[in-house]
C-alpha cells in the first residue's frame, strides 16, 4: 500500500474567464500526516482543498486521493470518496432551517447509520467542540464563532479518514482556536490525515509539522 | 438494511415537512387535487355516458311501412332477414300490426278530434309497421341499411329521420371532441402544476442539496425523499380528488334525477372502481416519479458539484 | 423623481426577472391562464346562453283551440286580450284558422294516408287556433297563465306542453347551478395559485429580502418589485387567456355551426368586449396587489426584520 | 447638538430561552470616534453591533442612536435609521443571485441613487478594497478574503455616517487586513463614527483609539 494518501502532480487549475488559481504544484502527504497549508487572501488555498475532495477538477495535471485519480472518476465515485473525507467549508456551508443536532447528523446520514448510532455520534462530537449546551438551537442563533464550531463538528462526526479545513479558526478568539488545534492535534494522534489552511501563521507556530505556503498559486520558499 | 432503513427516513422526512408546513402543503394539494377531479370527473362522465349511450334508445329508428297487401308469412320473412343484421347496426325491431297501430292513433289526444269519427276497425287505412331500432348513429351505414330494406319483398316505404340521425351522431362526436379536449388540458395543466412543484420544493431546497452533495450524498440519497415527498403529495391529492368526484357525481346525481325525463332514461354517473381509482393512482405515481428525476437532473446540472 | 426612478426600475426589474427564466416564469403564466380561461368561458357561455335563450323560441307554446263557432270579431278580441298580457310573460302570438291547421296536416306525411281521402276542405273538423309563445319556463306562472286564458270567452280548450315546460326550466337552472359551481371552484383556484406563486417568490427571493431589510429598505421598497412582478405576470395571462378563449370560441362556433339544426337558432359565442376584458383585468390585478400585500406581511412576520 | 451618537444606557440583551447575551451595558461614543469590541467567541460582540442598527431590540434599558431611542422608534423609521449606517455583517449576507456590482450597489437603490451615480460611485467601492478586476463576478467565484471585501464594498458604498463592522478581517491575511484598516482609518479622519469588532487584538495595536473588552456579556477591565 502506498504511504501516500494525497498526490498532486503538476497540477494547474485554470477557472473559467481565464482566472489561474493553482499553478503547476505537486505535493505528495502521507497516510496520518498533519499539513498546514498558508497564503495571503486568493493565493489557491481553497482550491488546492477543493481539488483533493473532488469538488472542483484539476485543469492540468493529475490528483490522486487514496489512489484514486479523480479527474478520471466517475462523479458517484467522486461522492462517494467525499464521505470517507471531513470538510470544513471557509463559508460554513450551514443548514439554517435545522437545529445544530440535524445539521451535524448530516454525514452519518448520508452514510445510512442507525437512529441510535446517530446519538451518540451527534452528542459526542458536539462535545468535542464544546457546543452541547447548543444541541437544539437554530444556526441563526448562534454567534458567529459558535457556527464555525458547528461547521466542525459536522466535518468530524462520521470520524473520517481524511480532515480538511479551510480556515477553520477565522472566527475564533485565541483561546477557542487553541482548543480546536488542540482537538485536531489529537484527530491527529489517532491517525487521521488533516489538510488545514490558514492566512494567519501565528497561530500554528506551535502546530506546525510541516508548512505549505502559497502565492499566486504556487509554492513559495 | 441500510437501504430500507434509508428508505424508511426519507418517508418520515416527507411526511414531517408536510405536517410542518400543512398549510402550504394543503395549497399545492389542493390544487393538484382539482386538476385530478377535473381529470377524472370527465372520464367518468365519458364513461357514464357511454354506458348510458348503449343501453338507451338513442339512435334512431326506422320505420318499415309494409304494403297493404302484405300476410303474415311475408312479415315471418322480413323478420328473418333482419335479425340476419349485424348486431352492430340493429339493436332491435318491433312488429306494430295494422289495428295495434290504429289503437295508437286512436289514443292521439290532438287527432282524436278528427279520426274517431272517420277511420274505424273495419276500414283501416293504416299499413303494418315494422319498427326498427337501430345501433349505430353513423349517417352513412344507416343510409345503406335503408337502402337494404328498401329493396326488400313487401316492403312499401322505409323512412327514418335522417335529420334526427345527424343530429345524435353530431352530438355524441362533438362531446367525445369536447371531452378529449379537456382531458389533453388538463393532463399538461397537471403535468405543469406537478412538475413545477417539484422543480420549487428543490430550489427551496437547493442549499440542503448542494451542501449533501459536497459532502457525498448520491443521487438516489437527494431524490430519495423528493420523490417520496412528491408521491405523498400526489396520492393525497388523489384520495382528495376521489372524494371531490364523489362528491360531484352525487351533486349531479341528484340534479339528474330531477331532470330525469328529460333523457330517455335516467342518466347515472358512476363512480370510479377501485381499480380504477389504484390505476389512476399509479399512472400518476409513475409520471411524478418521472417528473422529480427530471427536476432533481435539472437542478444537479446548475449545482453543479 | 426619486419615486418615478424607483418605479421605473422596479418595472425593468421584473421584466427582467421574467427574461431571464423564460421558462419557470412561462409555466407559471400558462398555469394562471389556464385559470382565467376557463373563468371567462363560464362567463362568455352564460352570457352567450343568456342571449340566445331570450332570442330563441325555448320557452314552452301555449296551444288555444277556440270553439267550432267562433268568429272573427272573437277572435280579435282575444288576441286583444292576450296583448295585454305581461311582456315578460308573453313574447307573441300567431293564429292559426282551420283552413291552414289542414294545410299543414295536409303535409304531414304519416296522416296523409289516412287524412287526404277523409278530410276535405268543406268538412274540416279542425278548430281555430291561436298560439302564443311564452317568455318564461316558470311553471306556476306558466300555469296561472293558462288558467286566465282558459276563463276566457269562446276558449274551447288550452294545452301547453307542461312536460316541457318543466324540462326547460330545469334545464336552465340546472346550467346556472353548473356554472356557478364551476366559476366558483376556478376563482378559489386562481386565488390560491396566484397567492401560492408570490410567497414561493418571496421564498425563493427571501435572502434578498433579509439583507435588503438589514440595510434599510422600507416595505413598499420590497414590495414593489414584487407587485410589479405579479401584475406583469397576471397581465401576460390575462392576454394569453384572452387569445384561448378567442380560440375556444371560433372553435365551438364552429362546433356549434355543424349543430345548427339541434338548436332552434344558431348558437354563437360572442366573445368579452374589450371593456369586460378591462374590467376583468383591473379585478385580477386589485386582487393580485392585494396578494402580494398578504404574501409580503407573511414573510415579514416571519424573517422578523 | 449632542456629541455623542451612539449611548447605551444599563442595557441588557435576553434571547429567548433566557440565553443573556448582554448584561447591563452602558456606554457612549461620540460623533466620528473610531471604536474597537474585542472579546471571545460569545463575549456578545455581534449582540451590540446589532443593537445599534436596530436589527435587535433591547431587552433592558435604552439605545439611542443619532438621538433616537430605538426601542420606541416605529420599524419604518428604525429601517430609516439603517440607510444611515454601513454594517459589514459577520456572516457577509451576500447575494449568491448577482454578481459584485449588483451585490455593491443594494443600498444606493434602496436610497434611491440615479443610475449615472451608482455606477460612479460603486466602482470608487470596490476599487477601495481591491476588488476592481471582480466587477462582474459571481460571489461563488470569490475566495472568502474577496468575499469579505465585497461586504465592506457594499458597507461604505453610499458613505454612511456609522460604519459598524463586525470581524471584518476575519478571513483576511494580515496584508489585506492592514489595507482594510488603513481603509478604516481614512473614512475615521473622514468624520465618519466607527465601531469595529474582532476577536484578535494583536491587529488592533497600531490603530487602537479605544477598545472595549467584553467578556460574557460584560465589561472587562
Ligand atoms: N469558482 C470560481 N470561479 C472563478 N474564479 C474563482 C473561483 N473560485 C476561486 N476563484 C479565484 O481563484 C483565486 C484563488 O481562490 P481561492 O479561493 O483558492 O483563494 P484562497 O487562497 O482560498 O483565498 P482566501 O484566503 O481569500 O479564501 C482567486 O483569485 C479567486 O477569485
Ligand atoms: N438570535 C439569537 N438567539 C438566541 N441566542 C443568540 C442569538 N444570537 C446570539 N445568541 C447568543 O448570544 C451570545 C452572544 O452572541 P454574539 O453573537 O453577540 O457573540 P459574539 O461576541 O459576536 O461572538 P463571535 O465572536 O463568536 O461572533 C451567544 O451565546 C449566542 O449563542
Ligand atoms: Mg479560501
Ligand atoms: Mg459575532
Amino acid at each position: 500500500m502506498d504511504s501516500r494518501i494525497i498526490i498532486f502532480d503538476q497540477v494547474s487549475k485554470i477557472y473559467p474567464e481565464n482566472i489561474t488559481a493553482i499553478q503547476n504544484i505537486s505535493l505528495s502527504i502521507d497516510r496520518g500526516e498533519l499539513v498546514f497549508l498558508a497564503g495571503h487572501s486568493g493565493a489557491g488555498k481553497s482550491t488546492v482543498l477543493k481539488l483533493i475532495a473532488g469538488i472542483e477538477t484539476a485543469t492540468h495535471g493529475s490528483v490522486i486521493v487514496n489512489g484514486f485519480e479523480l479527474s478520471q472518476t466517475k462523479l458517484n465515485h467522486r461522492t462517494f470518496i467525499r464521505q470517507h473525507i471531513g470538510f470544513i467549508f471557509q463559508d460554513h456551508k450551514i443548514l439554517f432551517d435545522r437545529n445544530v443536532f440535524d445539521n451535524v447528523r448530516l454525514p452519518l446520514d448520508i452514510l445510512g447509520y442507525s437512529e441510535h448510532l446517530i446519538k451518540a455520534r451527534v452528542a459526542h462530537a458536539l462535545e468535542s467542540v464544546g457546543l452541547e449546551h447548543k444541541t437544539h438551537v437554530m444556526p441563526e442563533q448562534l454567534s458567529g464563532g459558535e457556527q464555525q464550531r458547528l461547521c466542525i463538528a459536522r466535518a468530524i462526526v462520521h470520524q473520517p479518514k481524511i480532515l480538511i479545513a479551510d480556515e477553520p479558526t477565522a472566527n475564533l478568539d485565541r483561546d477557542n482556536a487553541l482548543r480546536i488545534l488542540e482537538l485536531f492535534k489529537n484527530f491527529h494522534k489517532a491517525g487521521v490525515t488533516m489538510l488545514i489552511s490558514a492566512h494567519d501563521e501565528s497561530i500554528l507556530n506551535d502546530y506546525a509539522k510541516r508548512i505549505i505556503r502559497l502565492k499566486q498559486g504556487q509554492f513559495k520558499g | 438494511m441500510k437501504l430500507i432503513n434509508a428508505h424508511y427516513r426519507s418517508i418520515i422526512t416527507s411526511i414531517t415537512r408536510i405536517l410542518n408546513k400543512p398549510f402550504e402543503h394543503m395549497l399545492n394539494i389542493l390544487v393538484i387535487s382539482i386538476i385530478i377531479a377535473i381529470l377524472s370527473s370527465i372520464f367518468v362522465i365519458t364513461k357514464s355516458s357511454r354506458i348510458w349511450e348503449t343501453s338507451n334508445i338513442n339512435y334512431p329508428q326506422i320505420m318499415i311501412y309494409l304494403s297493404q297487401n302484405a300476410k303474415q308469412s311475408d312479415v315471418s320473412k322480413l323478420e328473418v332477414s333482419i335479425s340476419k343484421f349485424n348486431q352492430k347496426l340493429i339493436r332491435n325491431y318491433q312488429f306494430i300490426s295494422k289495428q295495434q297501430g290504429l289503437q295508437e292513433l286512436q289514443q292521439d289526444q290532438q287527432l282524436q278530434m278528427i279520426s274517431s269519427d272517420v277511420i274505424t276497425e273495419s276500414s283501416n287505412p293504416l299499413p303494418d309497421v315494422l319498427i326498427v331500432n337501430t345501433n349505430t348513429a353513423n349517417p352513412k351505414l344507416l343510409s345503406q341499411l335503408i337502402e337494404r330494406i328498401g329493396n326488400m319483398n313487401m316492403v312499401d316505404n322505409v323512412q327514418m329521420d335522417t335529420n334526427y340521425a345527424n343530429k345524435i351522431n353530431d352530438l355524441i362526436n362533438f362531446i367525445k371532441y369536447i371531452a378529449t379536449f379537456l382531458q389533453i388540458v388538463f393532463v399538461i395543466v397537471f403535468i405543469l402544476v406537478v412538475y413545477n412543484m417539484i422543480r420549487l420544493q428543490m430550489l427551496l431546497r437547493q442549499d440542503e442539496i448542494i451542501v449533501s452533495r459536497l459532502i457525498g450524498a448520491s443521487d438516489s440519497f437527494i431524490m430519495r425523499p423528493l420523490a417520496y415527498y412528491a408521491i405523498l403529495q400526489v396520492t393525497l391529492a388523489s384520495l382528495l380528488a376521489y372524494f371531490l368526484v364523489n362528491w360531484f357525481i352525487n351533486f349531479m346525481n341528484g340534479l339528474f334525477s330531477n331532470l330525469k325525463y328529460l333523457f330517455g332514461n335516467s342518466f347515472l354517473l358512476t363512480n370510479l372502481t377501485s381499480l380504477q381509482l389504484g390505476q389512476m393512482l399509479v399512472i400518476l405515481i409513475i409520471f411524478t416519479i418521472f417528473s422529480v428525476f427530471l427536476a432533481v437532473q435539472w437542478v444537479f446540472k446548475h449545482a453543479h458539484a
